[in-house]
């Protein structure tokens, strides 16, 4: 099964915007992180600021996938940004938290909610 | 494609239905739509083309269009035998195994529409950019 | 993105065994209900009569894909078992609840407590 | 193959590490494993396999077998520079970005073993077939 990424809330109008949403789906692991890393470079470069992880659809992630969520805290940390996850299933939550990763992430049941959490803050 | 991105795009139905839903999902999210309200679009387009595989010989293709307000996904058939009084049947109920996915477009778009013309019939199937969930 | 069916609970032994853990990866439509179906019909040849169906990793699910977990319930129910789905996010579970047939299924959070509700019986 | 359906089995390590879980999560559901139990050993060998491409050049392979109580699934690669020590470390905290896959390892398997001989070294990973989630 492949990887793929979808961006939200991005730039139809060719707009930069602070809130962008990516839309997950698939196996997150050694071969497909590379895919991710691209479009988190590309939300850097587009001055992102907080982004939104929406992982409904991800059907698998290994410690890759958690180092390239944790990279990303940390690029936008830099500039007083932030991470949220939408949709943790129980895999994907078990495995941050036997990782110890759990509680570096705000988490939301859906994308929409981290959205308006956003919006309201 | 004029300057504020106004693109109206076109892609051909075939049984590959992951990759049209792929385009269609790219396109909306261009034109603004997100979350929720982009899924349930994506999936009634995904209803829609299934049916012209299953009733229509799968011949047909998929438009799709937007302003400030819409977005705007048709799915055409060749074949021209949909008509407005196949969505009127309403929910099957959980022992009919088929006949849900009319129903389920209704649910999920803000508009749904059946037309036909000599070229064949299509549903056309519409989300507002900024409304909320239909249900 | 493609679709894997995995069994679980099987027959290692070659044993027919009554309770049988299907877990379903990817996107299920259309072009992937086909190979849900295959793996359906060999439960029932193998005398399954309790079927935990584990959606966890299920990406996208359509019209298609419900009419087959229905006809699954309605082939078990002939047999006096059951199906019970397991892991439902929040995008299947409003497909379920917009085609109404939320209710038709006994739903658990992970296909271990689905396994757990069927030994308690 | 025994009558019981004992049989080892083997596979190369590749970039398509997708498959290689494939091919390990249908061994271990055969051999009886289920649920969070399977699926954590299916991921306990993707760490050990991906530490195969970062760490050994790639070069290596997958072996496995079972018996009534457990299903052991050994990692090897050939450069042989995995020491035990290298699984000491502890879980590395939220600011540091890799050094995880040994650490999980050992949280979602019953053992966790790390060897070498003259042709490289290997993670041994081992779940009991009747046993509780870990943690
Ligand atoms: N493109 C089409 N061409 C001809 N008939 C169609 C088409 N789409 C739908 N129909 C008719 O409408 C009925 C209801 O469709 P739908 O609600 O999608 O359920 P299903 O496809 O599961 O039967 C179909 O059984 C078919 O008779
Ligand atoms: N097969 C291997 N060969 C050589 N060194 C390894 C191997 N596996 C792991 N290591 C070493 O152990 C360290 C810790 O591995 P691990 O906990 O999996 O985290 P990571 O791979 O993210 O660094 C690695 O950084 C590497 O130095």
């Amino acid at each position: 099964m492949n990887f793929t990424v979808q961006v939200e809330g991005g730039s139809a109008d060719g707009h930069s915007s602070p809130v962008r949403t990516l839309v997950l789906t698939g196996e997150l692991d050694h071969g497909s992180v590379p895919h991710l890393q691209k479009a988190l470079d590309k939300a850097y470069a587009d001055q992102c600021r907080h982004l939104i992880i929406d992982v409904t659809g991800l059907a698998f992630c290994d410690s890759t996938g958690i180092s390239v969520f944790l990279g990303a805290r940390r690029a936008l940390a830099a500039r007083e940004g932030s991470v949220a996850l939408a949709g943790l299933n129980a895999r994907v939550q078990r495995t941050f938290r036997l990782t110890g990763v759990a509680d570096a992430f705000s988490t939301y049941p859906t994308a929409d909610e981290a959205r308006a959490a956003l919006s309201a803050s | 494609m004029d300057r504020r991105g106004h693109a109206s795009a076109q892609w051909p139905i075939t049984d590959d239905l992951s990759t049209l839903r792929g385009q269609v999902r790219g396109y909306a999210a261009l034109a603004g739509l997100s979350g929720v309200r982009l899924q349930d679009l994506v999936l009634a387009v995904n209803e829609a083309a299934a049916n012209v595989l299953d009733h229509a010989h799968g011949e047909g293709h998929v438009q799709a269009w937007h302003d400030e307000r819409s977005v705007t996904v048709e799915v055409h058939d060749r074949l021209g035998q949909l008509v407005p009084a196949h969505a009127t049947a309403g929910d099957p109920g959980v022992t009919t195994l088929r006949g849900r996915g009319l129903w389920l477009m209704q649910q999920l778009c803000d508009e749904v529409r059946i037309t036909r013309d000599a070229q064949g019939s299509a549903v056309l199937l519409r989300q507002e950019i900024n409304g909320l969930p239909k249900a």
